[in-house]
């Protein structure tokens, strides 16, 4: 198998296999609804997807030649933006899977979830490929179209369908304005094909005009402050392992659509990178702010987020701003580790919803005093728990510290005052977000027990070993953090090219 | 063979911690053992790593790109206080046999005690900087998690978050210098720039030097960040005694110490942490004086006594502070475990309930007096001779006079809230009905050395001076023998003073009846100084700030549709203006 | 006066989207919402072919037209199958009603 | 002229099914803006979308709407506002300006780009890529009246398993 068909086969395998999924999964549900066949089969294809995925990929990095493979005028380009994503959706993605099957093992509809999800996990690989500006959009709206049905899986709660509400008039009306954009940039360069926009695109006010329209188009889904206000909402109320998407992976897959296209726009003004670090500011501090008080469990992980994708802009946009590769490889890594922190966050929060209140029919969300004492009777969530908050708070030696230590490094590197000045606001914000990290591990190691607690069910196996996986993870990245650089050292690459080259 | 004793130095204890998390609360026998055995194993590989504490890297492990390499060295300066973290970190384990015998999660206990023993050998033992402040961080996580290991308790769990937020606070400091050396060097290497400080511009070394300054003062309790460690005392004594008085507290004079030949010539860098130390001591040893609480005592002491080390270490006297960081370790974990066996005996920290105790525990009474005695500064205990080589190098050339003179006082001072301590406790009437029985055998076993280590530390000095002169180039410490040492000690005219000043302070408190309108007069301070002369309020303050504004900007999640699109709508005009104004129409 | 071609087109597009916007902001009524999703994405398809009109490329704008079109009509059947199940569960589509979840 | 017209007449049609009452009527209204929007698209020399136009936009998209709200019924809801009109009119004005002022000079001098193939080559060859995709956007949009219109209630949720991985 040659590398461009592996390619081709790792960005249409989990988008062709949903369908699928979904009839076999529909007829199995008829005649045996224990077996779950939707849930093993999309694992099954995520497997054979990141073997897939593995050929291409090692191609990429031993020849460094980007792999492009074009169907008809649009092309597909394998460059190390796109294999950082496909990798960390790929993984999360498979660790969701494996963790959603006991979580919503008594909900029906479960072959819908898994269909969507696998789609869900295409689109994000294909949307990181996409080298044309429409067919990027396209990618967009399929993933935004299959994240909508799933944020509200649980359609017979008020809240969860509010959120779905809010999460679809929002995103719509940024996909909106994104195809405005594209209608700017069309009539101005005549093209669509990233590469020669790249070229054509030159400084005007409706090359400005498209810019700004992508920046709060693509913003709303990669959470810019204040794009944000359906973000808590939806992470709270999608089925966990949807939050450990929503937040681990799709907000930045909205972020490396919206610095593909402002990449190709790069010749219009040096200010997008500018505009990041901006909005990096800003989100840093209101989420740390809005989670500081927050008393449910997944709707802080979500304001977290706010605050972390603040990080990750910091580090691309000093990337973008000043070509600092130390500072785009740190924005990259922090994808990747905050992927793994907060997904982690978010299933053993989701883990513990499940034991403490849904496997009691119970429809409540998991709330801070919920977690009293839960060590007592889950040790091994607990502590995935704890390892995941204290990563995301930055402690070493977990990889949350060393994401951003990467990410201040390459700041403080540039010798941008202005730059340095945010690095420092950015450790402030690091310190204040342990305001509210700590207090939850805190809870978690209290002797006496929730009531709540004393009554929860067992753990099931398969959310017990995702866990682990992913703990394992963080704390190995913490003890070495290059293991990662083959994979955020093209990423940063292809950023600076994109911006610079 | 020195690599192998870094490794097991650091490795071992976390080995350790891991062993003792898995092997499970239902197994506490297993769980002491485990604990004592790696502490103990930690604290010999620690103390045979001291004869080769020379000048040179000996584990690299090259992580390359933004991480540099990181790098490991036994100089003077490391193999002494991983001795000192090692093996005060192993008797406060074997102190915790008794202490923590009917605790609930001593996995948990342990595991966090062996991972900060760990950390805390790593950090003085790393010559990368970026791994000095991750094993800097990890100390504080450990406090953190120490202080708030009785969970339920809310005082505990706020002390553990204070002391937690305002050591990462500071920590930023030492952040902003390992990022400025990197940045303008391109590696994390000490010893380059402690060697030669010219590579770095003028201006980023200030950074790096005030940067330092901070996390130093931070992390050692001073000022102004001093507010945490009393708080801190909510955790278990025997990690009070470990961590908040003899290691983790030391990394900030560590710190200065380290980096002392880099820094001494940025302007105003020395002056001012001269002044944080005295300012520290001082602060402190008012507030001793008036508290009532044993470990606040204590607490308040340590932040003293750091102060004096600081002021060692601006005011060039490397030797003098480092020396006085190895005697204050000894005698005051000897103080807190001390205080811990009482505590654990009587169940209260209050001293106005104590009195009379020494009948029943005359062991503790025993080594708590020779403690108190060296923290005091009295002949011929090891807190006396330190002391006296501090205020010795006050007297060094070009160092302000009257900052000597508040150091002074302070001995004053420290001498008089000793002999309170002692009395309110042991001696005297008993003020309430406690049962007090003696310390159990653990306990004895970990008090014993450390009470002949209070009597006999400062013979040592001799071969000390010649580790450190030999292992640190940088730092120009002069070689002397112990006898040297001594007799420059008790020629010294400085010495006849202090030991007049620490008379007057005995005497006051041998006399305080006579001074009750002294007492009278000072009502105002006290008042003052109980409440922390302020800086609780300051902290009060900011934690209201914070909490007040995130519950205002809640209210911005209005939950309403029609404003988040608004907002959207708002960012696009945010976003459109700023192009307009910021990069003009082309 | 006379209006160019592209002026009027544009008049439109940003009317419509200017329109839709603002039922966003103001209505109550989660159909209304929809409704607004429907003229907001009118003017953008229109503003895919007009570019494509200028351009010269006027079949490759036709293209991108309708997939935005099976895109948009998409949005709307989830909009609406959301709206049903509003009213099912939370009993009203006043949009009032849907702000449990603030702060 | 017929340009100006049209545009006239489309944003009545769009503020008509804003501002109507009965959602019905709204409905229509929309229909109305989606025919001019297609009539439009024709007149800019784009017959084959505005046919899907005319058939999806304003035919098949009132059929749905007709069905959602004979499924939930009219509502009268009271006249405020979810934020103050005014409000929203200068947010509006200021954006709309400001994007003015961007765009205005550059609309009319747009770039020649290469011309490909007829609409058949384009939209079936050049673009296969987005018509395929239009399939999972089809799939999510099944799936989701599927889902969320399934008849199942809250009390048919399967019993609890223990471990039931």
């Amino acid at each position: 198998m040659t590398a461009n068909t592996a390619f081709l086969l790792a960005v249409g395998l989990p988008v062709a296999a949903s369908p699928v999924i979904y009839l076999i999964g529909r007829i199995a549900e008829r005649k045996n609804p224990k077996i779950d066949l939707a849930r093993w089969l999309a694992l099954l294809i995520l497997l054979a997807d990141g073997y897939f995925l593995f050929i291409a990929g090692s191609e990429f990095l031993t020849t460094h030649h980007e792999l492009l493979v074009s169907i008809g005028a649009v092309s597909l380009r394998l460059d190390g933006i796109a294999l950082l994503l496909a990798i960390a959706v790929l993984a999360l993605g498979t660790l969701v899977t494996m963790f959603s099957g006991p979580a919503i093992a008594r909900d029906s509809g479960r072959e819908t979830y898994f269909a969507l999800l696998t789609a869900m996990i295409g689109t994000m690989i294909g949307l990181g490929a996409a080298d044309d500006l429409f067919n990027l959009w396209v990618w967009f709206e399929c993933m935004a179209l299959c994240s909508y049905v799933l944020v509200a899986f649980h359609r017979n709660e008020a809240a969860a369908l509010e959120a779905g509400v809010k999460y679809l008039v929002q995103s719509a009306l940024g996909t909106v304005l994104v195809l405005l954009a594209i209608g700017l940039v069309f009539t101005n360069t005549g093209s669509l094909d990233l590469d020669e926009i790249r070229v054509a695109a030159q400084p005007s006010g409706l090359m400005l005009a498209a810019g700004a329209l992508f920046i709060i188009g693509f913003g709303v889904k990669s959470a810019l402050v204040p794009l944000h206000t359906w973000l808590p909402d939806a992470h709270s109320q999608a089925p966990s392992g949807i939050s450990a998407m929503l937040s681990g992976v799709v907000i930045e897959a909205g972020l490396v659509a919206m610095l593909r296209a402002l990449g190709a726009l790069h010749l219009v003004t040096v200010s997008w990178g500018a505009l990041l670090l901006g909005f990096a500011a800003v989100n840093m501090l209101v989420g740390n702010l809005m989670a500081l008080r927050q008393t449910q469990v997944k709707r802080l992980l979500a304001y977290s987020s706010l605050s972390h994708m603040g990080y990750i802009l910091l580090g691309v946009g000093a990337g973008a701003v000043i070509g600092s590769e130390y500072s785009a490889a740190g924005g990259f890594f922090h994808i990747l580790t905050h992927a793994m922190m907060k997904g982690l966050a978010f299933l053993a929060a989701g883990a513990l919803l499940y034991c403490l209140h849904q496997a009691n029919d119970n429809h409540n969300p998991l709330v801070v005093d919920d977690l009293n004492g839960a060590s007592r009777k889950y040790p091994l969530t607990a502590f995935a728990f704890s390892v995941a908050v204290l990563g995301l708070g930055g402690l070493p030696p977990l990889a949350g510290f060393m994401s951003k230590w990467q990410i201040f490094v390459g700041g403080f590197q540039t010798g941008n005052a202005w730059i340095i000045a945010l690095v420092v606001f950015a450790g402030l914000n690091s310190v204040l977000s342990l305001g509210y990290y700590a207090p939850l591990v805190n809870r978690l190691y209290r002797r006496q027990p929730a009531e709540i607690v004393e009554q929860g069910k067992p753990m099931p196996v398969l959310m017990t070993v995702t866990m682990v996986i992913l703990s394992l993870g963080v704390v190995v990245l913490g003890f070495w953090p290059s293991l990662a650089d083959w994979l955020t050292g093209p990423a940063a690459q292809s950023l600076l090219m994109l911006f610079g080259g | 063979m020195a690599e192998l004793l870094i490794l097991l130095t650091i490795g071992l204890p976390w080995l350790g911690a891991l062993f003792c998390w898995a092997a499970g609360d239902r197994h506490p026998r297993l769980q002491h053992g485990l604990a004592v055995a790696f502490s103990l194993a930690a604290g010999i590989a620690a103390l045979l790593l001291i004869p080769f504490g020379k000048d040179q890297v000996l584990i690299t492990l090259s992580v390359g790109g933004a991480f540099g390499n990181f790098t490991f060295s036994p100089d003077g300066l490391g193999v002494f206080l991983a001795a000192v973290a090692t093996v005060i970190g192993s008797l406060a384990v074997i102190f915790s046999v008794d202490y923590m015998r009917s605790e609930d999660q001593l996995g948990r206990y342990y595991a966090f005690v062996l991972f900060f023993i760990g950390a805390m050998v790593g950090l003085v033992l790393t010559t990368n900087l970026l791994l000095m402040f991750a094993f800097w961080e990890i100390t504080a996580l450990t406090s953190y998690a120490l202080i708030s290991f009785h969970n339920d308790d809310l005082k505990a769990v706020a002390g553990g978050i204070k002391a937690l937020i305002i050591t990462q606070f500071g920590g930023l400091g030492l952040l902003i210098g390992a990022l400025v050396l990197f940045a303008n060097t391109g590696s994390y290497d000490i010893l380059t720039i402690i060697a030669n400080p010219g590579i770095l511009p003028a201006g980023a070394l200030a950074w790096m030097a005030f940067g330092c300054l901070a996390a130093g003062a931070a992390k050692s309790a001073q000022f102004p960040f001093q507010t945490w460690l009393p708080d801190a005392m909510e955790a278990p004594t025997p990690v009070s005694a470990l961590i908040h008085a003899a290691t983790m507290v030391n990394a900030g004079v560590y710190l200065l110490a380290r980096f002392f030949p880099a820094f001494e010539g940025v302007p105003g860098w020395r002056e001012a942490v001269m002044a944080v130390g005295m300012l520290s001591a001082l602060l402190a040893a008012v507030m001793a004086i008036f508290a009532t609480d044993l470990k606040r005592v204590l607490a308040y002491s340590t932040v003293s006594q750091l102060g004096y080390m600081v002021y060692a270490v601006g005011a060039g006297g490397i030797f003098a502070a480092q020396f006085h960081l190895l005697s204050h370790s000894v005698f005051k974990a000897l103080l807190f475990l001390g205080a811990g066996a009482v505590i654990h005996s009587v169940g209260t920290r209050d001293m106005r309930q104590m009195g009379g105790l020494g009948k029943n525990m005359p062991f503790v009474r025993l080594v708590f007096v020779i403690g108190a005695l060296a923290l005091a500064g009295l002949p011929v205990l090891n807190g006396f001779w330190s002391k006296e080589l501090i205020l010795e190098a006050g007297l060094a050339h070009g160092n302000p006079l009257w900052m000597l003179f508040v150091m002074l006082v302070v001995s004053g001072l420290t001498a008089f809230y000793s002999f309170r301590m002692v009395w309110l406790v042991f001696y005297g009437q008993p003020r309430a009905e406690l049962h007090a029985h003696d310390a159990g055998p653990a306990m004895k076993v970990a008090l014993a050395p450390l009470a002949i280590g209070t009597l006999t530390t400062w013979l040592l000095a001799g071969s000390f001076s010649r580790l450190l002169s030999e292992s640190l180039p940088a730092h120009q410490i002069a070689a002397h023998s112990t006898g040297e040492i001594l007799l420059e000690v008790l020629t010294a005219p400085i010495t006849l003073i202090a030991l007049l000043v620490i008379a007057l302070g005995l005497v006051c408190w041998w006399q305080r009846d006579r001074l009750a309108g002294v007492k009278r007069a000072l009502t105002g301070l006290q008042i003052t100084a109980t409440n922390s002369f302020g800086f609780e309020a300051v902290n009060r303050a900011v934690v209201l700030g914070a909490q007040n504004s995130a519950e205002k900007l809640r209210s911005t999640q209005t939950g309403v549709l029609g404003w988040n699109v608004a907002y959207l709508v708002i960012a696009l005009i945010g976003v459109l203006a700023i192009l307009l104004l910021g990069v003009g129409l082309p | 006066m006379t209006i160019s071609i592209p002026t009027a087109v544009l008049i439109i597009v940003l009317g419509l989207v200017g329109i839709g916007i603002y039922a966003l902001l103001t209505t109550r009524h989660l159909i209304k919402v929809i409704v607004a999703l429907q003229l907001l994405v009118k003017g953008a398809m229109l503003a895919l072919v007009l570019a494509g009109h200028l351009t010269g490329q006027d079949d490759l704008g036709q293209s991108l037209a309708i997939t935005v079109i099976i895109a948009d009509t998409i949005v709307a059947v989830i909009g609406m199958a959301l709206a049903v199940q509003v009213r099912r569960v939370v009993g009203t589509l006043d949009l009032r009603s849907l702000t449990s979840l603030r702060r | 002229m017929v340009h100006g017209l049209i545009a006239a007449v489309t944003l009545v049609c769009a503020i008509q099914a804003v501002r109507a009452t009965r959602l019905l009527v709204s409905a229509l209204w929309l229909a109305g803006a989606s025919a001019l929007v297609a009539l439009e698209m024709y007149l800019l020399g784009a017959p084959e979308i505005a046919v899907i136009e005319l058939s999806v936009g304003a035919g098949l998209v009132t059929v749905l709407f007709v069905f959602a709200i004979n499924l939930t019924g009219e509502e009268n809801l009271d006249a405020r506002r979810m934020i103050p009109r005014p409000l929203a009119w200068t947010m509006l004005f200021i954006a709309g300006a400001l994007l003015l002022i961007f765009i205005l000079p550059g609309i009319n001098q747009p770039a020649t780009g290469q011309v490909y193939g007829a609409f058949r080559e384009i939209f079936w060859e050049d673009r296969q890529l987005d018509t395929l995709l239009q399939i999972i956007m089809i799939l999510a949009g099944v799936l989701g009246v599927l889902g969320l219109l399934s008849d199942q209630k809250t009390g048919q949720i399967a019993p609890y398993e223990e471990h039931g991985a």
